[in-house]
């Protein structure tokens, strides 16, 4: 993580801040930022999308190739999430510096995705056992500036909203194989159904009170945080306690539900915004 | 029911706890766990080795017995600590006694591993420094590390600053501080004649230590030690 | 109490000699007796063969894991069998997490070199078909408690997994070119013989300790391995470092590696009762 | 709950609004002077063929007298003696702290260059080598003076004033140092009830109301909660001050104060918008354009 | 495949049994109910009940503490070592650190392990450190780590859970000053039922059927009443989940009086020790 060194006073200042419901850049608690996104950056991958929210700036690309199906999936295409932190991000990333980061935030959106309610893997295979889609999802991390886990889960779903997938026609031969054959038309394409992909939303335990969308000085004061993927019908995919510090069974209950009531709106407001656009 | 394939222990214990109920009362409340509540705080109390202070109560850190005694200190005040039977001290502390071999001398300081606190002894060794001028309490400017110690000897020393990140500093700079264990150049352990020599029971060669005034105590170990092994 | 761990932690060697002066070791040994030795077999569900073995507080874990591959091209009717010893940092201090550190190695190599060289194992047992495919046991040994003499405790460890891996029957079908494994039906291993190693180390150039503990292998020197197979059957002698060895000392090993064998092997049999 | 999202298509251009028509702004490798009888200062270089003066980072060009300057538009921040600055601990070493402020180069700040509790005058012991970190400690703020810029570029500072110290609660922003303008004093108590320090190398400090007579050279600290009203002034300065620093408008107590009030229109969380932060520069502008 | 020249192994790659059992055995393996019409489980127990727990300490014996622990057919070792010195200089001044690796035996799980770097493995690490830091009194022991070591012997299902109970059983008896001990607890939720302590094949099931399903795992510390970590993968609603943590914190408090327990024995048999070396 971003590390940021903060003196006690400052620290201190953030917590009775939070407690005061103003936060050191005039939000209340549970207000977010506002952010940018971009869809369709890079034009050689299959979907694609940019999201910039205060200094966290995310890039995410999506390239759908063919692959086989898993052995004990057959009916099913595969995710790939590979998360890149870039030096630029931080000069703590440079080497296998950023490594520890990069692998919590794949596990983080595998599991987020892990369900086939969130994103129907049955859609992404072509012949069962024999062909299916693989989604690469890289996600670039090109600067760190607090509330990651959210920003990068926006990128990938707005990057999944872009996403084309060709459309084939499939031939069985003589022999019982499956031919593949991939339309000419550029424009002869899919789109993946993203209504009920889930977002993270982060919720940081600070002092006695929690706020969402922390910004890195926040983060740097709080102790722990609460990161929750949420769908659009307020289905929870995954929840994951981050940093060191413990929480009473009640707070959790709090957070998880600030957390997912930010969540269904969060995805209806991101929906609505993407699809406006069109 | 489980069968128990890899106990170390000869009797098999297996613990279901829906035939558990609440019998660990039974067990004698001098023992507590970590985490567990031992009193309320109240202004005769304090807090001692191996427990916490959180909200309105004082609790166990450790797992071990527990153990009331009047504060020296401040007379009419209880002391509630936790005593394990393992090594009280994790980490040197500062002002604490600790037992370090030497593993490098140069003519500013000695550098040393600590292998132990009082009586609690590391597997692992930590970091020491002993520095040229914290060797000696008086004439400091005279002091000569290859005169005081070599690399191997083991010392007694007192840590007086946590010091950087990289090391402990440390200071023999007190009489019954300094080299207690050293073996002269045929390698056999030499005996202390003088605070500044030792002498080696082989060869009769004198060479110079910073020697440490043994104390009774010491003493008394020693001889402990050597009644323990002629009876085995 | 305290003073007697003191010189135990800083001159181990003079603390040791102290107690062999009086011919009894700190655990209370005489100089030639071993460690009780315990064994158990089965404990791991998830693997096809596995064993515990205590040496004191030394325990090595061992499981074996059969999977299938195609059979090395210079052997078309043999199974393969492959060794690994690791000694994780959670078995003793001195050692540090990360790739097989050079000790592991030398005992993968040691325990992979026991197993195969002394023919204890009838390979072409594990052969299905022949060249095409064959059973592959991955024989992983762990060491969960690192005091002294690893190397009789893995060995043995490895030696008594294989005593218990039982595979499930494979049948290929030659016309349909297909392999087909029943898991309900199982069969065991043949074993030819059952190497059992005993180890020695060297204290002062001159004192001979068997089955020697972390404690005493750290201020002794050289090791000599003595493995028999049974009866007057010794299958590898080797000494490593240290002074050399009188004949007296070596015929000495020697009888005790025999005394170790019948005391081993009838373990192993109330194990399997 | 309400969400502001945007798409980047239709942001609008931050490009720095032209302000000053007299503003000559140069790109590396921009022709600056064919004269030869200028000097040459920060941000140019000479082409010694052509003998032209030519501009070696983006800025503005400034002239003293026969001496050509370009000044950055964002750069780390080169000291000069004097300068006030405002910096965090980074590390504490043998008798001095490492200190960032901004500069290429980490700035020290010695033992022997620090006011001490207890008196100007103390003299410096063992004891307090070893009592450093509880003086000042990793993460903790100071605001300093440069003593002494070193040929290599990197500062020694000093706090042997009483209005220099370490920093308690409060806000710290990060501009460009280049927008800071240098003035006689940094040190500004507000009408709003906030005060600010602007530091030469681009670190601003906002901070509740302090009087000068209480000056301590902060090692007393206030650590109680501050009132939601002062809380909320300094809020409001820190958007202010950030307003004027995206679209690179220069900072002194003037604008710092005029950005606070345009700015009253409009509720905390609203000043992060986009179109209120340039609503904001554009009065602060209009209004300073007029007074002058 | 890059030959690793530290380790033994074969040029050839190997496969799974499983891969060539006849189809209609794989079929039926799949079939199998999680649950039957009686509310009981493939091995019996009610949706409820957990397995029988059996918890030693110090069967490491060079380690400064450690601990083992079996519940059902799940084996896990864990050792302690530390504090030492840390060797980074800008970390950790004024704290302790805590690090943690899990480590899988190669025959703990169905199938052989092969992968080097195993991603469960370093998230698994990666949460442990985040569960018990809380209840660590990290400022006891400043510049110094403490490392915690666990093999998972074998996974009978429960094996995350199972090792952080072992962990702080480890770091109690190590010695080393805690708030609280940490209790490890998980439940499968299927369908409507939430299948507390799940064994490994329950474990399996949910990616096998997968339909309104989710796992979670916490962290409870019982000394201070505060959960140290959540985990939570699956597709299940809010009320679920609150309902799940509600049922954990039940089982962690229960598994609690036993690892108490466990502990008050190695300490009594400790002091027998010493009393009968005076004598």
């Amino acid at each position: 993580m971003a590390e940021v060194l903060l003196s006690q006073a400052e620290k201190i200042f953030i917590v009775h801040g939070v407690e005061d419901n103003v936060r050191i850049d005039g939000r209340s608690c549970l207000e977010y930022r506002s952010f940018e996104i971009e869809t369709g950056t890079v034009s050689n991958a299959s979907g694609s999308a940019r999201v910039r929210m205060a200094n966290t700036d995310i890039l995410v690309g999506v390239k759908a190739e063919l692959g086989v199906p898993a052995l004990r999936k057959p009916d099913e295409g595969k995710l790939e999430f590979f998360v890149d932190c870039s030096a630029n991000a931080n000069p703590k990333f440079e080497g296998r510096g950023g490594e520890e980061l990069a692998n919590d935030i794949a596990s983080m959106l595998s599991q987020a995705y892990g369900d086939k309610n969130t994103l129907d893997m049955r859609k992404l295979c072509i012949a069962d056992g024999q062909h299916c889609w693989i989604l690469y999802i890289d996600v670039l991390l090109l600067e760190v500036g607090g509330n990651l886990y959210d920003a990068v889960s926006l990128a990938v779903k707005s990057a999944l909203y872009d996403t084309k997938i060709p459309n084939l026609t499939l031939t069985t031969n003589e022999e019982g194989q499956v031919e593949i054959d991939l339309s000419d038309d550029p424009f002869d394409y899919s789109e993946i159904d993203v209504e009920n992909c889930p977002i993270l939303v982060t919720c940081c335990k600070i002092g006695k009170s929690h706020v969402i969308d922390p910004s890195v000085e926040e983060e740097v004061c709080s102790l722990c945080r609460l990161v929750v993927s949420v769908t659009r019908t307020g289905h929870i995919t995954s929840t994951r306690k981050v940093g060191a510090g413990s929480l009473l069974p009640e707070s959790i209950a709090e957070m998880v539900s600030t957390s997912r009531e930010i969540g269904i709106s969060l995805n209806e407001a991101l929906l609505n915004k993407l699809k406006g656009r069109i | 029911m489980a069968t128990l394939k890899l106990t170390t222990n000869d009797q098999v214990e297996v613990n279901n706890y829906h035939q558990d109920g609440n019998e660990d009362g039974g067990c004698s409340m001098s023992i507590a766990i970590p985490g567990q509540k031992l009193m309320d705080i109240n202004s005769d109390v304090i807090s001692g080795h191996g427990t916490y202070e959180h909200k309105d109560g004082i609790y166990s850190s450790l797992a071990g017995y527990v153990k009331l005694e009047e504060n020296k200190e401040q007379p009419g005040k209880t002391m509630v600590s936790v005593q394990t039977t393992r090594h009280k001290h994790l980490v040197p502390v500062l002002g604490g006694l600790v037992t370090s071999r030497v593993t490098q001398a140069t003519p500013r300081f000695c550098k040393v591993d600590i292998i132990a606190v009082e009586k609690s002894i590391f597997e692992i060794p930590f970091r020491g420094l002993l520095r040229k001028e914290d060797v000696r309490a008086t004439e400091k400017d005279k002091v000569e590390i290859h005169k005081c110690f070599r690399p191997g000897d083991i010392v007694l020393c007192r840590v007086i600053s946590v010091g950087d990140s990289q090391s402990y500093i440390l200071s023999t700079a007190e009489n019954e501080l300094g080299v207690i264990v050293a073996y002269s150049e045929a390698g056999a352990a030499m005996l202390p004649i003088s605070w500044r020599e030792m002498q080696c029971p082989r060869t009769l060669a004198v060479e110079f230590r910073k020697v440490a005034k043994p104390t009774a105590d010491y003493i008394d170990q020693i001889k402990e030690l050597l009644h323990k092994i002629v009876i085995k | 109490m305290s003073a007697a761990n003191e010189v135990r932690a800083y001159q181990r060697k003079e603390y040791l000699l102290k107690f062999l002066e009086q011919d009894v070791r700190p655990d209370n040994r005489g100089l030639g007796d071993t460690r009780e030795a315990k064994l158990t077999l089965g404990a791991i569900s998830t693997a096809d063969g596995s064993a515990m073995v205590k040496l004191g507080h030394t325990v090595a874990v061992c499981g074996i894991k059969a999977e299938i591959t195609r059979p090395p091209t210079d052997k078309p009717d043999s199974g393969v069998i492959i060794a690994n010893v690791q000694l994780p940092a959670m078995c003793a201090p001195e050692f540090k997490s990360g790739p097989p550190s050079e000790k592991a190695q030398v005992l993968s190599d040691f325990v992979q070199q026991v197993l195969l060289d002394t023919g204890m194992i009838d390979r072409t047992q594990l052969c299905i078909e022949s060249g095409l495919h064959c059973w592959i046991l991955y024989c992983d040994v762990i060491c969960c408690n690192y005091d002294g003499n690893i190397r009789d405790a893995v060995l043995l460890a490895a030696v008594s997994a294989l005593k218990d891996v039982s595979l499930p029957m494979a049948q290929y079908d030659a016309e349909q070119e297909n392999l087909t494994i029943d898991k309900d039906r199982k069969r065991q291993l043949t074993l030819s013989c059952m190497p059992v190693s005993l180890s020695f180390t060297l204290f002062d150039d001159a004192v001979l300790l068997v089955d020697p503990t972390h404690e005493e292998e750290t201020v002794c020197q050289g090791q000599i391995t003595v493995i028999t197979s049974g009866g007057d059957s010794i299958c590898s002698v080797s000494k490593h470092g240290g002074a050399s060895l009188n004949p007296e000392q070596l015929t000495l090993c020697i009888s005790k590696a025999k005394q170790r064998w019948c005391d081993i092997s009838k373990l192993m049999t109330s194990n399997h009762l | 709950m309400e969400f502001n999202i945007r798409l980047a298509a239709n942001r609008k251009s931050r490009a720095v609004l032209p302000s000053d028509k007299t503003m000559h702004q140069v790109n590396p490798g921009d022709l600056i002077s064919k004269d030869s009888g200028y000097m040459r200062g920060h941000g140019t270089y000479f082409d010694v063929d052509e003998g032209k003066i030519l501009a070696s980072v983006a800025g503005c060009v400034e002239r003293v007298n026969k001496l050509i300057c370009v000044r950055p538009l964002k750069t780390r921040y080169i000291g000069e003696v004097g300068d006030v600055v405002i910096g965090r601990i980074t590390e504490v070493g043998n008798k001095r702290w490492k200190v960032d402020a901004h500069t290429v180069l980490d700035s020290v700040l010695l033992l022997s260059c620090v006011n001490l509790p207890g008196g100007e005058l103390r003299k410096r012991s063992e004891e307090d080598e070893r009592m450093m970190r509880e003086y000042l400690s990793e993460g903790d703020l100071i605001s300093a003076e440069v003593q002494t810029v070193y040929s290599d570029g990197h500062l020694s500072l000093h706090t042997r004033s009483l209005k220099y110290g370490k920093l308690g609660q409060g806000i710290l922003v990060k501009v460009s140092p280049s927008l800071v303008k240098r003035c006689k004093n940094h040190f500004h108590n507000l009408p709003c009830g906030v005060t600010v320090i602007l530091g030469n190398n681009g670190y601003i400090w906002i901070c509740p109301l302090q009087s000068n007579e209480g000056a301590e050279g902060g090692f007393m600290q206030r650590l109680d909660p501050i009132s939601e009203q002062e809380r909320e002034a300094m809020v409001r300065m820190r958007n202010s001050i950030l307003c004027l620093a995206q679209y690179k408008m220069m900072l002194y107590d003037t604008s710092a104060y005029y950005a606070y009030e345009a700015s009253s229109q409009y509720q905390l969380y609203e000043m992060l918008k986009p179109e209120a932060m340039q609503n904001i520069v554009n009065m602060t502008r209009q209004r300073i354009e007029t007074e002058m | 495949m890059p030959q690793d020249s530290r380790r033994n192994c074969h040029t050839d790659e190997s496969y799974h049994p499983d891969r060539f059992l006849s189809i209609c055995k794989f079929n039926t393996q799949n079939n199998t109910t999680v649950i039957n019409d009686n509310g009981l489980r493939i091995d019996g127990r009610s949706s409820s009940d957990s397995r029988p727990i059996f918890l030693e300490t110090g069967f490491v014996t060079r380690s400064k503490g450690s601990s083992y622990i079996e519940i059902g057919n799940t084996k896990v070792i864990c050792a302690c070592y530390g504090p030492k010195q840390l060797q980074s200089k800008d970390t950790g001044l004024r704290k302790g650190v805590l690090s943690c690796e899990l480590k899988y035996a190669s025959f703990a799980s169905a199938v052989h392990k092969t992968d080097q770097a195993n991603m469960l493995e370093k998230e698994y690490s990666v949460l442990m450190v985040d569960a018990l830091s809380p209840c660590i009194i990290l400022d006891r022991f400043p510049k110094a780590q403490v490392d915690i070591f666990v093999t998972i012997l074998e996974d009978g299902g429960s094996a995350f859970p199972a090792a952080i109970t072992a962990a702080s059983l480890a770091l109690a008896d190590a010695g080393i000053e805690l708030y609280s001990l940490a209790i490890g607890a998980s439940l499968q939720q299927h369908k409507e039922w939430a299948l507390v302590d799940p064994t490994h094949e329950e474990e399996n099931m949910v990616a096998l059927l997968g339909e309104c399903t989710g796992s979670l795992c916490i962290a409870y510390m019982p000394g201070l009443s505060q959960v140290s970590m959540v985990s939570q993968q699956g597709y299940i609603t809010h009320q679920q989940l609150s309902q799940g943590m509600v049922t954990l914190i039940e089982l962690c408090k229960d598994v609690s009086t036993l690892v108490r327990r466990c502990l008050v024995n190695s300490i009594q048999r400790k002091g027998q020790q010493e009393s009968s070396v005076g004598d």
